[in-house]
């Protein structure tokens, strides 16, 4: 019971939070990879207080799937964004070609933002399933007594 | 003195016929007769053009056609056809087309299983012999040497009975092993002196003589030629007796031990050269070891029941005639073992296909139940009374002559020791073969089979004409003509570019 | 400017990682199309490395800034003869091994097809990275991807092939630390991580003991991935009970990328004149000298084929390091240098490739794991049997086949070195490779079930479909052509380049 | 005490690095039961990820991120190349733990153990038929 | 089971005595000098071969020396201002967008001696990464940019680990 109404408030700040760390990455500490472990998190303290299954139902397997794809879809699409863009003439990951804005410092920085939500992202997917898949029992065994139910 | 040279694709032709014909031989698997049509036209197209080779070969020069230049420095992979080596590529591919004629008759006589996959390996194993003959290096030699090993296990084992697998086995731990100590020592080879082509002078002499280094190459190069079936390495060849006839045959007068004798008097003449083998003296040591060979497997002969296991041991000791007069190191002895390459083929066959008529015709293996058997079958009979008189070198029979020249070869070489030993084999000879003529002839078999036992039961023709045919030219090689001339001139010239007076 | 070839390098490993994307959403919406897009980008990265080949041939290495910053303040990408060679090998056998998988996949992971295509095409990706990359952590990161991809591939048959697969995990997670750590030395004394710039920075610190332990570090680490004798006991039950091309990838390929690893971090990282300070390449081949010996002689002990297979890779192994033990002894083309290690590489890639999809075939037929199940099984399976037997003459070493090849260069090469102990070792396994190959020949030709001899006619043909079939012939027939190619000297001057990149060759 | 300061304290970093691996590595190797197995890993692999961070470090270094202020101070920064490689290095080891729970996983529900010498047991008395493959047509 | 352990012991006891072989040469903890973050040393010259550069020319002796060694020629030398004989030797590279010339080498005089040393590669991240990429977080640009290749690889490798759990675990689904 606690742990249910404790978790609905803590989750959202914990994906704000999470977010926070990933965009923020640029100017302080933080970036993609801790902010995606972060918000992974708040799944797991979902699936710990209201079950696996229910856990699946909020976060679909199919949304999983594409998110985790989505990210590195990201990344290397940039790169490749680099080369198109510079005609051939910049090399694969050379963000300044990007033209996001109009100085190439610039769309470096930017460049960089999209590549730590890209890394976001998928962390954050792909831990999700990992703890599914990790959690998920043998059947047999009925849902009910195995969920984590806290109180 | 370089003999000069022709720049010719016929020996590359004379090989890709087995190959082809094998691969033909496959794919028309279903279809017997076609399958046999390929072997035979496969078989005379050979022949055809290797004797096509002879005029150019007795006119004194040397056929070449390499294939790849230079897959090591110094070693083209290809043929290189000089008189000795035209003169076992003769022998072979004439030989062939007898053979297979006769296992035509053999396999479908006795309803063989597995008959095309036979066929295959038979081509490849004549594929073998020919490439071994006509192959200019040790290198090439050693590719076909190999292919001829292998290409020869299913024939061996082709009985597929437990007592097969164990010939086959023993069959590949012999020349296998063997093939590895022939590995070793070409590379061996040609790390000392940097080429493998093989040269009347002999090739190791270019560097400064290492006498202890040069000798254990030659043993490992002994041993590396097991095919030669030389005691204490010769059990495998008794053992492979399991194997049909024509199989038989094909070991013993044709592919497998001719060409480990082939390639031991190719390491002693062009790898060595006479005169370095001389100063290190291992000429008579080789002699020696071939006399005992020759002595103990006479005595291992006259032991022998089965047929087939007699002529086999008679093999041993014949082949090691070849052995000793190379050993001889004296042109009169080097032409004997020449010579006899083809003669004791031709007779040995004719003794095989016999063995095998017998075996079709009445079914008898052993020598103590073949009894009359030249009343019922006298052609087959006359025919290996021929070629055993060949073996025991009672003229007018080819085997004479051969052994004639060996014994001029003692009597250059000044050693009486040797003469003797090689009148005592010829004597043990006599001593095993009579008794099979003797009993076949002769004795009169028990009253139970008499009836039956007179009246005539040859084999079917396709395998009585192969055995008269080779028993015919056994007899006729003893005298001058055509044929025997291009033999004889083969001779004359392999032995004068060795430098002797031939 | 950066012509389109120069771009080829990062494009095999990126796109090959984004069509395994692809492959996870693809198949997610239609499970059949994993196996097309995978056999696509296959496809493209063979054609490119072929091109790669050419252009570095040409016109010399491609050094491929990512990012755009040179070295070493970036991450550069290295296309030289040696890595553009073991590419295309990698991507070739990688080509045939998908082209086998279609069917035997649906045979035996039914469910899992989709991420096991993935898998497969990210085992694609950390192999080509491996290979391509000229950073040392670069090189570790990919070393990675491939091993985790590996892991999860083995593993995917379940039950035995679970424990094999864990103890490769562990292991191999040794190994890989063991790497790291190599090249966390190397930076503290160096403070660089690029492959070229090392090289510069090392000659004054070869005496330094921190550098001679990065050495031994690494070394360590990838013969545990290159199962190098003392250290190969993950690899037979992972090649054993792993699906079948999956083997074929592992003995083919993954072993012998980890040994390019370590020919490139030996010779370009470490360069000759570090290796001759100490005694390490005459360690390695004496190791390699002992590992033919064991692998052969437990190959002959084991009644699995698949095992034994493995353990003969053992011994392959051997040859390879020992050739490549010899590498700077023997210096006289063709045999001198690196190509009999080289040589072998390939050669093996294609026997062993061949020889384990065979026995695939005998297992998706008929279940048949060992070897005296096998009778007659030259009649019930003539292609499969015929292919498997030219595969394993080859391996015994008849000519004119891949296997005789390289035996006579590395025997010409201990002999030049004057090693005649490694000519013998290397004879004497030919008799072993005979003794363990025949047994399997005799059981599937000649061999009758027990004592009443069957009629050949009683059996029934049933082949294995044409879409396994095609590539165990295409590679058996090429473990002869290739023999053949090598004899020809055909592709040697990619090797001869090779040599004269790392010095080994006195100029002629 | 000459030499100690030069050679323990100074490195101290080194010496704890080496403590904690081959405590890691006898949890590899000596350990029968897997979940531990894993666990020494990941304390091998940390040691080496703490010996890689150590290197960056800088007396009176402070966190590599670009400030006016403290360049004027004259501060200098910490290393920040080991950061970004041990990141990497950090993700790798969670995705091999990852791969090894979930293969001792599945051994658990195969074999209904995690003690490596029973599942040896137990796997060498089954043909090694994979679960997926069937029988020969 | 006890040989096993006995193993280790002896394993562990192997690796000990190479670590303790190897702290001989270890890098000092927390070093600002140290290779990894300042520069490292490649070799030394007499003083005489280097007077010139005092006039700013380049000495022959130094450039034979980089080009025997395989090292990039320096195009431009310039004094550290307010030191003593410290010098920073440039080099050109080809980067689109940069400046085409970057420090590389540093040259200090010791007595007699020129020491001739490489700047880490880290020294131009920590000096010159906010002005080429516009991040000050020195980790955020050195993950995502300078050696942003790597991090891709990271993500595939936790990408590849998803997958592979898939693989293994998932039972129903359609992966």
């Amino acid at each position: 019971m606690i742990v249910e109404t404790v978790s609905r408030v803590m989750i959202p700040f914990i994906q704000l939070f999470a977010l926070y760390v990933i965009v923020h990455g640029a100017g302080g500490p933080g970036g993609g990879f801790q902010g995606g472990v972060v918000f992974a998190s708040s799944f797991i303290l979902y699936v710990i207080a209201f079950g696996l299954a229910g856990g699946r139902k909020r976060f679909p397997e199919s949304v999983n799937t594409l998110f985790s794809s989505l990210g590195l879809y990201i990344y290397g699409g940039i790169g490749l964004l680099a080369i198109l863009f510079s005609k051939g003439m910049a090399q694969y990951l050379n963000y300044g070609f990007i033209p996001f804005t109009s100085h190439f410092e610039e769309n470096r920085a930017l460049g960089m933002d999209f590549v730590e939500m890209g890394i976001g992202i998928t962390v954050m997917a792909i831990i999700a399933s990992i703890f599914f898949d990790l959690a998920e029992k043998e059947e047999g065994k009925g849902e009910k007594e195995n969920s984590w139910n806290g109180s | 003195m370089t003999e000069p040279v022709i720049e010719s694709l016929k020996p590359t032709w004379a090989l890709l016929c087995p190959a082809l014909s094998s691969v033909l031989i496959l794919l028309s698997g279903k279809r017997p007769n076609l399958r046999e049509t390929w072997t035979i036209l496969a078989s005379l197209i050979q022949f055809i053009l290797v004797l096509s080779m002879a005029p150019w070969v007795t006119q004194g020069y040397i056929i070449e056609s390499y294939l790849f230049r230079d897959i090591l420095p110094q070693v083209h992979f290809g043929f290189r056809v000089d008189a000795f080596g035209l003169l076992f590529a003769l022998t072979a591919s004439f030989l062939w087309i007898l053979v297979s004629l006769y296992s035509i008759g053999y396999m479908r006589a006795l309803k063989e299983h597995a008959q095309t996959r036979y066929y295959f390996c038979f081509a490849l194993a004549i594929l073998g012999a020919m490439g071994v003959a006509l192959s200019g290096n040790l290198v090439t030699l050693f590719v076909f040497y190999e292919i001829l090993t292998i290409s020869t296990y299913p024939l061996v084992a082709h009985e597929q009975s437990q007592e097969a697998l164990f010939a086959g086995r023993k069959y590949l731990a012999y020349l296998l092993t063997s093939g590895v100590f022939l590995l070793a020592a070409i590379a061996w080879t040609y790390s000392l002196v940097g080429t493998t082509d093989f040269s009347p002078k002999g090739i190791l002499n270019s560097i400064p003589p290492l006498p202890s280094t040069l000798s254990i190459l030659f043993v490992l190069f002994i041993l590396g030629f097991m095919k030669a079936a030389y005691i204490p390495f010769h059990s495998w060849l008794p053992t492979a007796m399991v194997a049909p006839t024509p199989v038989s045959a094909l070991l013993h007068a044709v592919a497998v031990v001719k060409a480990g004798v082939f390639g031991i008097v190719r390491m002693v003449c062009y790898v060595y050269g006479i005169d370095l083998l001389k100063q290190l003296g291992l000429g008579t040591l080789l002699s020696s070891f071939a006399a005992i060979t020759m002595i103990g497997a006479s005595l291992f002969a006259i032991a022998q029941d089965n047929l087939k296991r007699r002529l086999a041991y008679s093999t041993i000791s014949q082949l090691s005639f070849i052995i000793f007069g190379v050993g001889l190191l004296t042109p009169m002895g080097i032409t004997g073992a020449m010579i006899h390459i083809p003669f004791h083929g031709l007779m040995k066959i004719t003794l095989f296909l016999c063995a095998g008529s017998i075996l079709v015709a009445s079914g008898k293996k052993n020598i103590s139940e073949l009894e009359g058997i030249g009343r019922t079958m006298p052609y087959t009979m006359f025919a290996f009374l021929i070629g055993s008189f060949g073996m025991c070198g009672v003229p007018p029979v080819s085997g004479f002559l051969s052994k004639w020249l060996l014994g001029l070869g003692t009597l250059e070489s000044g050693n009486g020791v040797f003469l003797f030993l090689l009148l005592l084999s010829s004597f043990l000879d006599v001593v095993y073969f009579f008794p099979i003529i003797y009993i076949a002839f002769f004795s009169h078999p028990l009253d139970g089979i008499k009836k039956d036992g007179q009246k005539r039961r040859e084999a079917p023709l396709s395998m009585t004409i192969p055995l008269s045919v080779t028993a015919l030219l056994s007899i006729i090689v003893t005298f001058p003509n055509p044929l025997a001339n291009i033999l004889f001139n083969l001779v004359k010239i392999a032995v004068r570019q060795l430098g002797g007076g031939g | 400017m950066v012509s389109l070839v120069e771009h080829l390098p990062i494009l095999i490993v990126v796109l090959s990682l984004l069509s395994a994307i692809t492959i996870l959403i693809a198949g997610w919406i239609h499970r059949r199309t994993a196996w097309f897009i995978s056999l696509g980008t296959l496809l493209f990265q063979f054609i490119s490395s072929l091109f790669i080949l050419e252009y570095v041939l040409t016109r010399g290495s491609i050094r491929y800034r990512l990012g755009g910053w040179v070295p070493p303040w970036g991450i550069e990408y290295v296309m030289d003869p040696l890595n553009s060679y073991v590419l295309i090998i990698l991507l070739f056998l990688a080509l045939i091994c998908l082209l086998y998988s279609k069917k035997n996949i649906e045979h035996e992971l039914p469910e899992k097809v989709v991420s096991f295509y993935t898998v497969y095409q990210l085992l694609i990706t950390g192999l080509c990275g491996i290979v391509v990359t000229g950073d040392i952590f670069n090189m570790y990161v990919f070393i990675e991807i491939a091993s985790l991809s590996a892991y999860a591939l083995i593993a995917s048959r379940g039950k035995i092939a679970l424990r094999a697969s864990f103890t490769y995990l562990v292991l191999g997670s040794i190994g890989a630390c063991f790497f790291l750590l190599g090249i966390g030395f190397l930076y503290a004394i160096t403070g660089s991580l690029n492959m070229h710039d090392l090289s510069l920075l090392l000659p004054p610190f070869y005496k330094n003991r921190v550098v001679i332990a990065a050495f031994a570090f690494i070394l360590v680490g990838l013969s545990i991935k290159m199962a190098l004798f003392p250290l190969h006991t993950w690899l037979p039950d992972a090649h054993a009970f792993a699906p079948s091309e999956i083997s074929a990838m592992l003995s083919g390929i993954i072993i012998e990328v980890s040994t390019y690893a370590f020919i490139r971090v030996a010779f370009s990282v470490f360069t000759p004149p570090f290796l001759g300070l100490f005694p390490i390449l005459e360690i390695l081949s004496w190791l390699a000298a002992i590992a033919i010996l064991f692998g052969s002689v437990l190959a002959i002990t084991q009644r699995n084929l698949k095992r034994m297979l493995a353990y003969s890779s053992v011994a392959n192994m051997g040859y390879i390091v020992l050739a490549l033990g010899l590498s700077l002894s023997a210096t006289t083309p063709p045999w001198g240098g690196l190509n009999p290690a080289l040589m072998h590489i390939l050669n093996h890639a294609l026997m062993k490739g061949c020889l384990f999809l065979a026995a695939g075939g005998f297992i998706y037929k008929a279940e048949l794991w060992d070897i005296d199940q096998f009778y007659q099984l030259g009649k019930k399976m003539p292609y499969t049997c015929a292919a498997f037997v030219i595969a394993a003459l080859s391996m015994i070493g008849i000519p004119p086949s891949v296997g005789f090849v390289s035996k006579l260069y590395i025997i010409l090469a201990s002999i030049e070195a004057k090693q005649f102990f490694f000519v013998a070792v290397l004879l004497l396994s030919s008799l072993l490779n005979l003794i363990y190959f025949w047994r399997v020949i005799e059981t599937m030709y000649m061999k009758t079930q027990g004592e009443e001899g069957h009629e050949p006619s009683s059996y029934s043909k049933h082949e294995i479909p044409m879409g396994m079939l095609i590539p165990i012939w295409i590679l058996s027939s090429l473990c002869i052509l290739m023999g053949i190619f090598w004899l020809a000297k055909i592709p040697m001057p990619i090797l001869d380049r090779v040599n004269l990149l790392f010095g080994l060759f006195q100029k002629p | 005490m000459e030499w100690f300061l030069a050679k323990i304290f100074a490195k101290y970093n080194y010496w704890v690095f080496i403590l904690l691996m081959l405590i890691g590595f006898y949890g590899i190797v000596a350990k029968e039961n897997l979940i531990k197995k894993i666990l020494g890993l990941n304390i091998f692999q940390t040691a080496i990820f703490l010996y890689f961070i150590s290197l960056g470090a800088v007396k009176g270094g402070t966190a590599p991120i670009v400030d006016e202020t403290i360049i004027q101070k004259g501060y200098i920064y910490t290393n920040p190349l080991p950061h970004v490689l041990i990141l990497t290095a950090i993700v790798v080891s969670v995705a091999t733990t990852a791969v090894a729970l979930s293969l001792v996983i599945r051994m658990h529900r195969e074999y209904g153990t995690i003690e490596e010498s029973e599942i040896i047991e137990k796997s060498l008395r089954e043909p090694p038929h994979g679960e997926n493959s069937k029988p020969g047509t | 089971m006890r040989g096993i352990r006995a193993l280790t012991l002896i394993l562990i006891a192997f690796l000990c005595a190479l670590f303790i072989y190897v702290a001989e040469d270890i890098p000092i903890f927390g070093d600002p000098e140290a290779a990894t973050i300042k520069y490292v040393e490649l070799f030394q010259i007499h003083a005489k071969d280097l007077e010139s550069l005092e006039g700013g020319t380049l000495p022959h002796s130094l450039v034979r020396n980089l080009k025997d060694r395989g090292f990039p020629p320096i195009i431009r030398i310039e004094k550290i201002p307010h030191t003593e004989g410290q010098w920073n030797g440039y080099v050109e590279k080809e980067e689109p967008h940069y400046p085409k010339e970057e420090k590389y080498y540093f040259i200090k005089k010791e007595g007699t001696l020129w020491k001739v040393y490489r700047y880490a590669f880290v020294v131009r991240w920590i000096e010159k990464g906010l002005k080429e990429t516009a991040v000050p977080n020195m980790v955020t640009y050195g993950l995502a940019d300078y050696r942003g290749y790597d991090t891709l690889g990271e993500t595939t490798v936790i990408f590849t680990a998803g997958v592979s759990v898939i693989l293994l675990l998932r039972r129903k689904g359609r992966l």
